[in-house]
């Protein structure tokens, strides 16, 4: 074999990752590892994700946190054993759809999306996977709650960070992540609501 | 009234949150009529799937097409004499209504115009669209647990604290000293300390006025030579004697500037008249 | 084997070995990955072991089931110990001052010295922190633990002996052993009486 022994720190983390219950982030990886410089590691996890680029395990990163996992092209032979996804309801698909897409973003809103009011159980059912939090209050009369998704639902959807989301850039683009309103007065040239940015208050979230 | 009044209770009648039965957006013949109305999520959802039988962008609508065949829709499902659920029914009348205005002569629309109100539908079906769109692509990533897996059994990393205790030789023996100083028996000693008490002042002040016209500084009706601690005290005595010979209508006083000196001399009968 | 794109067969292992829950036998495997030939199936494993083999993981076969496990060089970053490093309690420190220079004592004594009860946790962070241990029961009713310090306590305080530990008479020359409000004063200026004398000397102990 060529693949001539890593460097130590390289194996270390190698052996982490692989031990870990959970993802890493790089600081959590350096104080482990006896507070290493975060370069090195950085370094280190960039040699390891490309060694395993094309092997049946990858390393990955995802919301900042690193994890090895299978690699997608073998799901055909991994997925028999155990169907651990639980099937999401269409609504909820949505809904989540819409968090990911809008956030932070009210139920209200949700539902103005939507056209139905949302059932009580959709919202938990996506707080319980771990996907979606309360993100704080908005700002205006009622201070509704509002919704964003968590570093889990990046995981589990294999994306790095938010800005991967498919399709995100064109949605954008193309206006259709603005309110009705907005996109109304923009293509009739009334662009006079310059809503002032909802000021939102955070929950503070305990890890 | 704008399309965002329309909001349907979910989970109700044919509004459901249960797991996607899927027939809603198959592909029937054009208007053939659904029975299997579960398959929405409302009737904004049924205008999205009729909006999309138009098989053109959903910029391109014909707003007019589809009232048309929500409309005719609801007709032949009310024929069929089909339980229909509320919001759909009020989604339909909604729509009449829309259409009447559009096709009303100009100068009698009301506002918001119904060019307003059904670009607006129009635009929130396009978010609509957008968004399911989005939601199935979301799920048709690699996931974990159904495309990709993570360890099974993973041995874990364990962290055990230990902690340092840190205390230096004179921690420990101000410490003792301390605790020493708490226990030890406390001895109040209280002081004997030389005062003037107003009284002796007033007699000591009002005697001096009496030798004299002129005005006299605070500090000169102070026993001269006294200890600091009584001439502190007797100063004190003296200007509270003083405001009180004043009071009395015996004294007058007078500061040229603040903080000057303090000075005091006897009232005469005829000033007072 | 040269590390470019592992054969699939190898891949499938990999991924498989990875995500199960317990080690798998030769059998499991072939039949998970729809009835490959066995001997094929050691060839991937031997090809996997050997590719791992300077790496920070494993393959090992142990009773003829296979599994991925950490280095065994590198097994101590499965546990890692975190010192951290914190002062004593004000309370802490006092009882252990009164240990010190009252050995043995028992925890009746410590409190009547202190004139406060002392915490449970007080005596177990002393212990903990390696400078006093249990000398035994005084034969007195109830037949209380005594206390006194050890040999890391001289250590840690530079001391040779006991002995070393400053007198009354040196810790009142130091303005240690004056009570708050005479201390207050000749700071103002405005006292010179001394502190009344405390006449309790501590206990003489041989050691």
């Amino acid at each position: 074999m060529n693949d001539d022994k890593p460097e130590p720190l390289v194996r270390a983390v190698e052996a982490t990752l692989f031990a870990a219950e959970e993802p890493m982030s790089v600081d959590a990886l350096a104080s482990h590892l006896g507070d290493e410089e975060k370069a090195t590691i950085r370094a280190a996890l960039r040699q390891l994700a490309a060694h395993y680029q094309d092997r049946g395990i990858h390393l990955v990163e995802r919301s900042k946190r690193w994890h090895f996992q299978t690699a997608a092209d073998l799901a055909h032979l991994l997925r028999t054993e155990r169907e651990q996804v639980r099937r999401l309801s269409r609504a909820a698909t949505e809904v989540l759809a819409i968090i990911a897409y809008h956030e932070p973003v009210s139920r209200a809103e949700i539902e103005s999306i939507r056209g139905v009011q949302t059932a009580k159980g959709t919202l938990d059912v996506l707080m319980e996977a771990g996907w979606v939090r309360a993100a704080g209050r908005r700002e205006v009369p009622g201070r509704p709650v509002i919704y964003a998704t968590t570093p889990e639902f990046l995981e589990h959807f294999g994306l790095q960070t938010r800005r991967d989301l498919p399709g995100l850039d064109e949605l954008r683009a193309a206006g259709l992540l603005d309110p009705v309103d907005d996109a109304y007065n923009l293509l009739t040239g009334l662009d006079d609501t310059d809503a002032p940015a909802a000021d939102d208050t955070p929950i503070e979230q305990a890890d | 009234m704008s399309t965002g009044d329309l909001m349907f209770p979910e989970g109700q009648g044919a509004s459901t949150d249960t797991e996607w039965i899927g027939a809603g957006a198959a592909d029937t013949e054009d208007n053939a009529l659904y029975l299997e109305l579960d398959g929405w999520a409302g009737p904004l959802d049924l205008l999205l799937d009729l909006a999309r039988r138009q098989k053109v962008d959903l910029r391109a609508i014909s707003i007019l097409d589809l009232v048309d065949q929500y409309l005719n829709y609801i007709d032949r499902a009310e024929a069929l004499k089909l339980e229909l659920a509320a919001d759909y029914l009020v989604m339909a009348a909604w729509l009449a209504f829309l259409k009447s205005s559009m096709l009303l002569p100009k100068e009698e629309q009301e506002d918001p115009s119904p060019e307003e109100l059904a670009l607006k539908l129009q635009l929130r079906l396009q978010r609509l669209g957008a968004m399911r769109e989005a939601a199935a692509r979301l799920m048709a990533r690699d996931r974990i647990g159904r495309d990709v897996f993570i360890r099974g059994a993973p041995e874990g990393l364990r962290t055990d604290r230990k902690t340092q205790w840190q205390c230096d030789w004179y921690a420990l023996i101000q410490g003792y000293g301390q605790v020493k100083a708490r226990t030890a028996p406390a001895v109040h000693m209280v002081r004997e300390r030389p005062v003037m008490t107003l009284d002796s002042a007033l007699d000591r002040v009002s005697n001096m006025l009496g030798v004299t016209l002129d005005w006299m500084t605070l500090e000169e009706f102070l026993p001269p030579h006294a200890e600091p601690r009584l001439r502190r005290s007797a100063l004190a005595s003296s200007f509270v004697a003083a405001l009180e010979l004043a009071r009395m209508g015996k004294a007058e006083i007078a500061q040229d500037d603040i903080f000057g000196p303090l000075r005091l001399r006897r009232l005469t009968e005829r000033a007072t008249a």
